[in-house]
């Protein structure tokens, strides 16, 4: 049965992928984005992928939508139709896609226990001793955490850097005059759509303490910073979608989110000179405790707790800037 | 079943394939935004899909389970989808702006106005 | 036992792939992206009852905590662009640039 | 006991899905975004009440159950507030509510179809 639906759900894949190449108009393809990121959080639970299902969820559930529709409401919705341009793209693709089809022929099947992937040492080390050496339960958490702390620290610096950019290109251009929901009237969702803020606002706190849990729990269940970040960041979007922009950073200022930004990293690269400190490697965390075990699990809490910061202030602060430039790019057109 | 066992593979191809046509020949910058997101889903069903083991479980300790698929893929890719959505946020910035500057977000119509072409 | 239920909310999904594929208007693509999340949600945790990993039910617990942002972005965006147009046609009409 | 439960769960959960399947094809015949409305919300109400609780009979009284529970509480908020945003954002859009051609229509009896 997993495999009749790993098979369904991947040619739902490839029939949404299809329909999104076809259509001109972006504000359903934005919506079978939408569709795709659900089906592709149905694969990966079907793969036996929790952690990264719940990932995929946080992340295509609310913001990437909200991303594409901000860009969208600045710079149109329709694709431009024009003929011609086709063909070579066309036949590089066809190509290529051949190429790498034929090169699948040598790779190992489906669920292959005899995989190179799953004989290498490692996966049996990550497997049969993590759990052992950690005390923690959820692999993925220990190996994000531990194993591979110097990726995540990088990941972390990825991220990090992407909040830098988009603050540096689109951060300071900001008006002062009001948004287009603000040119209706003074509080225009106070008004007009009772019941969203009504349930809007009692689903905040909800959402806030879920991503709590999520970031707490990441040690025994499927959770950890990165998916804690993004939720906690969608319970601050939800905020700014009710009451608007200004609210919103009445609330949690810019100035924070981009000392919290950089706090989140710091906290990281803290706990592995702290490691060094104590005389052990950065980043190996079996120097925290006088047990082994008690340590690594200490570190990985601080490290998530470093990821969780880092990501909920990038990517509100990502939402924020989007949304607050919706308002400068409607000013311009006015002038226009 | 032996054919099946290559169809992740297979779909995972053409995802990308769509994502790289929609790359090379869409004009529209958002539209490139969009190929660049299916180009980087098709990477994680990839990933995640050579993680699988047939009859495997989720890598989360139990009691009594001895096959768990490999946790490896998952992680890599678990850090990958919020960077992938960091970068993107990143682009969609960088069409804002060249809208801001061009008036337009059609690739032509950029190099029409572009001084240096 | 949860194959079967599997296997109609497959059917499901696929049906309101369909409607988002078609769907004349564009509301009916969002409504059937909706629908399709509620079906997703719903998916997911019966999977996870299927392979025994239970706290699967955390992310379908995700989806219904967050995915209704959404729609409310599309309103908002709906609105938005509503308000932009009339404001064009005013400005169209020669009416005086007001304040925003 | 077991076996009892197990049976109807196995029902709730068929039934679950037949609901789903139902709400899918009613997706896709209804004339309008409107009543297709009322078809998709058949599927976030009763649907997801039939499937939660036979995977709730599954589960029993622990945390898992709970768990369900309370998704299927989140589940009835935000579906019918979205369900709602999403009418009023159509119909602001100023998409007209279908009315059958030769029929007559609601705004001649009065206006009765403004959802």
């Amino acid at each position: 049965m997993v495999q009749f639906l790993d098979v369904i759900l991947l040619t739902f894949l490839a029939v949404v992928a299809f329909a999104a190449v076809r259509m001109r108009d972006l504000f359903g393809i934005a919506m079978l984005l939408g569709v795709f990121s659900f089906l592709s959080a149905s694969l990966f639970v079907v793969l036996d992928a929790a952690d990264v299902a719940m990932t995929e969820a946080a992340v295509g559930a609310g913001v990437s939508t909200i991303l594409v529709l901000s860009t969208l409401a600045a710079t149109g919705k329709t694709v431009r139709p024009r003929s011609g341009r086709w063909k070579l793209p066309l036949f590089v693709t066809v190509m290529v896609g051949a190429a790498l089809a034929y090169g699948t022929l040598d790779m190992p099947r489906y669920g292959d226990p005899s995989a190179p992937i799953q004989v290498h040492p490692i996966a049996k080390h990550y497997i049969e001793v993590s759990p052992q050496e950690s005390g923690i339960p959820n692999m993925v958490t220990t190996l994000l955490a531990f194993y591979r702390g110097f990726d995540t620290l990088g990941e972390t610096g990825v991220v990090f850097t992407a909040g830098i950019g988009v603050l540096a290109l689109i951060g300071r251009r900001r008006r002062q005059d009001g948004t287009a929901a603000e040119a209706l009237g003074p509080d225009v969702v106070a008004e007009r759509h009772i019941i969203v803020r009504v349930v809007g606002k009692m689903m905040i706190p909800l959402v806030l303490l879920f991503a709590c849990y999520v970031q707490a729990h990441g040690d025994y269940g499927p959770g950890g910073g990165f998916q804690a970040g993004v939720i906690f960041a969608s319970g601050l979007m939800i905020y700014m979608l009710l009451f608007g922009i200004d609210a919103a950073e009445r609330l949690v200022p810019p100035s924070v989110l981009q000392r919290l930004i950089a706090l989140g990293l710091l906290i990281y690269g803290g706990i592995g000179v702290v490691n060094i400190l104590q005389g052990g490697h950065f980043l190996d965390y079996r120097t925290l405790s006088s047990d082994a075990a008690h340590g690594i699990h200490y570190g990985v809490l601080g490290i998530e707790l470093g990821v969780g910061i880092t990501v909920t202030a990038v990517i509100t602060t990502i939402i924020f800037t989007f949304t607050g430039y919706l308002r400068r790019g409607s000013a311009t057109q006015q002038e226009a | 079943m032996s054919a099946l066992g290559l169809y992740n593979y297979w779909i995972f191809i053409f995802l990308m394939m769509c994502g790289f046509y929609l790359l090379l020949s869409a004009r529209n910058l958002v539209k490139k935004i969009v190929g660049l997101n299916l180009f980087q889903t098709s990477v994680f069903v990839f990933y995640i899909s050579t993680g699988k083991v047939t009859g495997g479980a989720v890598p989360i300790f139990t009691e009594g389970v001895a096959v768990y698929s490999n946790p490896l893929p998952h992680v890599l890719i678990l850090t990958a989808i919020v960077v992938g959505v960091a970068g993107t946020a990143l682009g969609l910035a960088l069409t804002l702006r060249i809208k801001d500057t061009y008036g337009t977000v059609e690739e032509d119509e950029i190099d029409a106005k572009d001084p240096l072409t | 036992m949860y194959d079967f239920a599997a296997f109609l909310l497959l059917v499901a999904m696929a049906l309101s792939i369909v409607r988002a594929l078609q769907g004349p208007t564009v509301f009916d693509r969002i409504l059937a992206a909706n629908m399709f999340g509620s079906a997703t949600v719903l998916m997911i945790t019966t999977v996870g009852f299927m392979i025994e990993r239970t706290d699967l039910v955390d992310i379908g617990l995700i989806y219904a905590l967050v995915s209704f942002t959404g729609t409310i972005a599309v309103l908002r965006y709906v609105e938005y662009e509503r308000v932009m147009a009339e404001k064009q046609a005013k400005r169209a009409a020669g009416a005086p640039k007001e304040q925003l | 006991m077991d076996m009892a439960l197990d049976v109807l769960s196995w029902i709730l959960l068929a039934l679950g899905g037949a609901v789903a399947v139902l709400s899918g094809v009613g997706l896709l015949r209804f004339p309008d975004v409107y009543s297709r409305m009322h078809a998709a919300s058949m599927l976030e109400s009763l649907g997801a009440f039939c499937v939660l609780l036979g995977l709730f009979l599954q589960a029993g009284f622990t945390v898992v159950g709970a768990k369900l529970a309370i998704l299927y509480v989140f589940l009835l908020l935000t579906a019918a507030t979205a369900g709602h945003a999403l009418a009023k954002s159509t119909y602001e859009a100023g998409v007209k509510p279908y009315e059958r051609p030769g029929r007559r229509t609601d705004s001649q009896l009065g206006e009765g179809s403004n959802g």
